[in-house]
């Protein structure tokens, strides 16, 4: 039997399985030797490779982004660590403008090898300002890689991977996955970047679904199984590199496509996944392709709002099962307990 | 400041309920800061604060059972259920707005104060931070247009020898003083024990009075101590970021208590009004968490009501309707 | 005759007309008031309004974005200009996490009255820190209005109401629309922000195309239409609010659509259009839409490069032949001449 | 220094031919205080520049055809022609890189030196800027970063009184210095005459000793002037930013010329030696900028090439490929 890590262990042994193999490899963030160890993911790494390779760091995201790119060029293999991708807005200017095009500036004369680990938070009031889910931006940036795995067999296998890539690699978790449990291998594997996870197989339609988003695809698929629907779930793993023929494929063969994701849904990613689709698949659909994202308002901190704001697999099922059976769908009411919680081992706030 | 004290006591007190469902930076050890500068601030006078900013709202006479209805996510709250404790805010009391991201309130701030000055309206704009946000670019990039347009901005740093979990040490180099990087932009600064609220109070009065004869902004860096855990309301020093003793030593320096021993001797006054005010601030608590409580949850439509502002005329743009031109 | 005016001077008399209009309207920016005037855009506008109304500031575009935003809150209704969009990477945090957010995080209780211009450059060397298009960005963020005007007229009408607009509104203007010439009517009128404009009327193939784009569309129609084709060009003019209606109306009539957009196409605006056609037309396309944008690199300094990299009327005009007629289209060889100067007026280098 | 004049005037004379299609930020006027920084460092020591990069580079030893190279557009430039002026780099001279975000090249030569104290590598980082980038907050982050770990940062500041043609006093207060900013984090500040390569050159020498002594990061703020407009090859002080009178005040301290008339007084070159000198520059010049014109550009496929960085291994991973567990 296949061993078990949660999702925030996953990355934690990526981390230090890199650590040991590369001496170049180091952490920085706020908070990554602190007794949380940002969820578990950095905790005791500072105990084990002493205080040069795991640091702390002032409260200064823009500036430090920086120093860490410098970094990079002198050799070292910084991952780079932001509690919320809110935070990271600071750092844009050195994220987008130097170090993804350091390398083709110059020629390709120097690249910049580093991970920058960017947390999506949610529940429990984190509101407008804890909660963004900005990796669209970050996938139009070319130069950037944009990875967001759903599983902790590919947070692992990512996190290796982006830490050995020569490029800035954009890693980012949402917060509900943490706790999340599931197979992970031993040692050193590599997901490669670029290449997308059928997370189920299924004829009757594909469903798209980024981070967090693919479990409640996951669930979905679950509930469409027992009403007689097969559904295909996607999880890309990256948006920059996208892998488009595992989608082309799909939806090829089902003729039907939902793209679910954790941000809103104008201007975001889940409409580039809609246009490449039309783009090459155009007539061939047996119905129109539909999106599932967040409503266009800021995260509203409300935990009364929060249940109307956060789609759940429920909206992906009902979605789904319109479009192959044409038929609402009869969900049992949704199981007790508040919408603003991963799972009962959360006590909040973050 | 006992006002505060016990306020945020009730907090945690009641938190565990898990009805105030978002993070809470409680301010308990800090209180002498935030009551000995709002002591000498008018109505006209306004302040921005961050993600600890339950005291600055409270001493701005900003309205506690708004406040608590936030906590709890009602649509009575200060911010009608939008922001949580991390966004209030009372117009009416000048508390103009708390956020969490750290460093950002502080140009904004500086920015209002600009904007009544472009307005020719006279007021002082405090900008309250910890010395966290200090790290923060745009704590210098505020300090610096406040300089060269001599705004009338009291920056005040609460220096509690910690963001989150981080001492001093891993952030800043010893030789760093807030109060020194003001000065280097000519702002007259002081650094004071923000534990002790008289000296709190005539630091504060010297600075206002600089700024209200339009010497420019000042800054006042204060050193203090948070007591409870970071976010949350229990006591950490269990957990290895800081030890007991440094607690200690900190607790033992208490804003309230340090001001109640001082006030009993002078006489200013006695065992029985300090009775009666506790009994009197808690009956306030009580009855602003009954009407939190109480509250209506806002309902779902209201989630997509205000992401826009719109005009409140008929005539969306009647105010600039007269062409220059024919 | 229609006076004619170019988007220049457009945009200098919007802000003239608002400033004379409403005294707590003000310019701030690197510049304003400097011999160049940000091309000519704010020129004199110190001399005419005092040294309290067009100012120009520290080069510190966060901090002065948040100082901006904190004047809308005292009550004035400031226009700040950068003269790139890539210096305006270090205000994302300003711009996104407070400013858009502002009105929604504190139920409603203060609005942030405030326009951001943001250049586009173009040509000359111009390289990857001095030509990113990144309109998607703001596109994706709710709170926030996205305005990018294509005429003179347009320019005109679109700043007077977005100065007049209760919300922050991020005004974008591509460097090489500046010295275009065009009718302007005179005195105040406005252009309604979510209302796309329909540059020329055809029945064979819709081109959405934003920004500079719509000049090249347009140019591209003529010379569809000596080949037979009757092509309708539509300038969204904002892309938050987006006119969903105009464009469906128009794909729904001619079946084709082409989005031209001056940013790359991964995760671009162009896939929103493509997106919400997709979804709303489905079935109904004769053939399958089409994005011409930016390929997936870093603007390229060398202007041998920049031919490759930027598309043109041409490129636009032989997709849509080949989408209506299905033939390669043969164009006569471009016009003699730099392709990094957008007319004989431009001189270099901005 | 003569070198940096005569190539930059060399520049200028030819921009007009607009074969350098790209914006270029002459530092004619400003040589002294590349050379005289540059002049102590070694080979192993880092610099890293802005816009106004080209003393920096040439000082710091940068490949002189390769960077007309670059300006030219062509693939024989210093950055295969997708740079152009602004981004000027020659890794083997120790010229890390020059980017035109303001400020933004500040934090990035920090984390070089950190980068290189991490892995044992003993060097010096220069970091050139104008005085407009101390505006930014990225400085002010650079500066606190560099105070904490004590790295071996030379933070070198010239202040040119204008950022493109904007005074100082719009952009900062009176009182206001950046030496000053500096010493509030405890680092060594020295301020000097930016046009005197002899003063340069000895306050460098200052700083460069604490520095590699471990005495952690130092900063020099060098007053001195652009002669040219902010970016292009002409004269502008017609144009109402500035006055012909200030102009001539500052050319008359003439950086070149001061030296010149001192080196020629102590016998340290003579007339001869400055004729040779000036033809052999001219021959370098001229002989670059013919390599500039007759290299080709860069191939259209080139374009898509070097947006990512590939492993040089075929076995893309092999370096890392021991896992620890079977
Ligand atoms: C830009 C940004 N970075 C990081 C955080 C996470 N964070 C929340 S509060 C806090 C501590 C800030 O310390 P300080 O300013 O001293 O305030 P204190 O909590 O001590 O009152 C941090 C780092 C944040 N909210 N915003
Ligand atoms: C972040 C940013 N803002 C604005 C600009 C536009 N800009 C280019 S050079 C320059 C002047 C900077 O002044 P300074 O740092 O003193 O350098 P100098 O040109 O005087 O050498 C400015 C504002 C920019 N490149 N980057
Ligand atoms: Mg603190
Ligand atoms: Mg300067």
């Amino acid at each position: 039997m296949q061993r078990e890590l949660k999702y925030f262990q996953a990355i934690h042994e990526a981390t230090e399985l890199c650590m040991a193999a590369d001496p170049s490899v180091y952490v920085i963030g706020l908070g990554v030797t602190d007794p949380k160890g940002v969820f578990g993911t950095t905790l005791g790494l500072e105990q084990k490779f002493g205080e040069r390779r795991v640091m702390d760091m002032p409260c200064a995201e823009n500036g430090m982004t920086g120093v860490v790119l410098g970094s990079a060029l002198a050799g070292m293999r910084p991952i780079m660590v932001h509690q919320r991708i809110d935070f990271a807005l600071l750092a844009m200017e050195q994220i987008v403008n130097q170090a993804a095009k350091w390398h083709y500036m110059f020629g390709g004369r120097k690249s910049a090898p580093l991970v920058i680990r960017l947390l999506v938070g949610r529940g429990w009031g984190q509101g407008p300002q804890h909660s963004q889910s900005l990796h669209a931006w970050f996938a139009h940036v070319p130069g950037l890689r944009v990875v967001l795995p759903s599983t902790p067999q590919d947070a692992k296998g990512l996190l290796i991977s982006s830490i050995e890539d020569d490029n800035p690699v954009i890693f980012i978790e949402h917060r509900w996955l943490h706790n999340i449990s599931g197979p992970v291998p031993e040692g050193m594997y590599r997901a490669p970047l670029g290449q997308a996870r059928v997370l189920r197989r299924g004829n009757d339609i594909t469903i798209v679904a980024l981070s967090h988003m693919a479990l409640e695809a996951h669930r979905a698929a679950q509930t469409l199984a027992e009403e007689g629907i097969d559904a295909e779930v996607i999880d890309p793993r990256t948006i920059r590199p996208l892998d488009e023929d595992t989608i082309l494929e799909s939806v090829g063969r089902t003729g039907r496509l939902i793209v679910a994701d954790t941000s809103w849904r104008h201007g975001g990613f889940a409409g580039e996944v809609v246009a490449r689709v039309a783009e090459e698949l155009g007539g061939q659909l047996k119905c129109r392709p539909r999106r599932i994202a967040l409503p266009e308002c800021p995260t509203p901190t409300s935990p009364a709002l929060a249940a109307h704001f956060y789609p759940t697999a429920a909206d992906i099922a009902s979605a789904a099962c319109e479009m192959v059976q044409g038929r609402k769908l009869r969900l049992a009411p949704a199981s007790a307990g508040h919408l603003d919680v991963p799972d009962p081992s959360f006590a909040g706030p973050f | 400041m006992l006002r505060i004290r016990l306020i945020e006591e009730g907090i945690a007190a009641h938190y565990a309920e898990q009805q105030m469902r978002c993070p809470v930076h409680l301010c308990i050890g800090q209180e002498a800061v935030a009551a000995g500068v709002c002591d000498l601030l008018g109505r006209d006078d306004q302040a921005l604060s961050t993600h600890r900013a339950h005291g600055h709202y409270l001493a701005k006479g900003g309205d506690l059972p708004a406040m608590l209805a936030e906590m709890h996510g009602k649509a009575t709250g200060c911010a009608s259920g939008m922001g949580g404790s991390m966004h209030l805010i009372d117009l009416a009391a000048g508390f103009l707005g708390a956020a969490p991201i750290v460093g950002s309130t502080i140009p904004i701030a500086v920015g209002v104060a600009f904007g009544a000055m472009l307005r020719g309206e006279r007021r002082v704009v405090v900008a309250f931070f910890g010395e966290g946000a200090t790290e923060e670019g745009a704590f210098h990039e505020a300090l610096d247009f406040a300089a060269l347009k001599k705004l009338p901005v009291l920056f005040v740093c609460e220096n509690n020898l910690y963001s989150v979990y981080s001492p001093l040490s891993v952030r800043q180099s010893p030789a760093r003083r807030v109060y020194r990087l003001a000065e280097a932009r000519g702002i007259v600064s002081r650094r004071g024990d923000g534990n002790d609220a008289a000296e709190v109070h005539s630091l504060a009065g010297e600075a206002l009075g600089v700024i209200r004869s339009g010497g420019g902004p000042a800054l006042l860096e204060f050193d203090t101590y948070r007591w409870r855990e970071h976010c949350g309301p229990n006591y950490d020093n269990n957990i290895g970021y800081r030890g007991e003793d440094e607690f200690l030593r900190w607790r033992a320096l208490c804003p309230v208590e340090r001001l109640r021993v001082r006030a009993l001797a002078d006489g200013a006054f006695d065992a029985e009004d300090e009775q009666r005010w506790t009994a009197e601030i808690q009956a306030e608590f009580a009855a602003a968490l009954r009407f939190a409580k109480e509250s209506d949850f806002p309902a779902p439509e209201t989630m997509l009501a205000s992401v826009y502002a719109e005009r409140q005329s008929d005539e969306p743009t009647a105010r600039h309707c007269k062409p220059r031109a024919a």
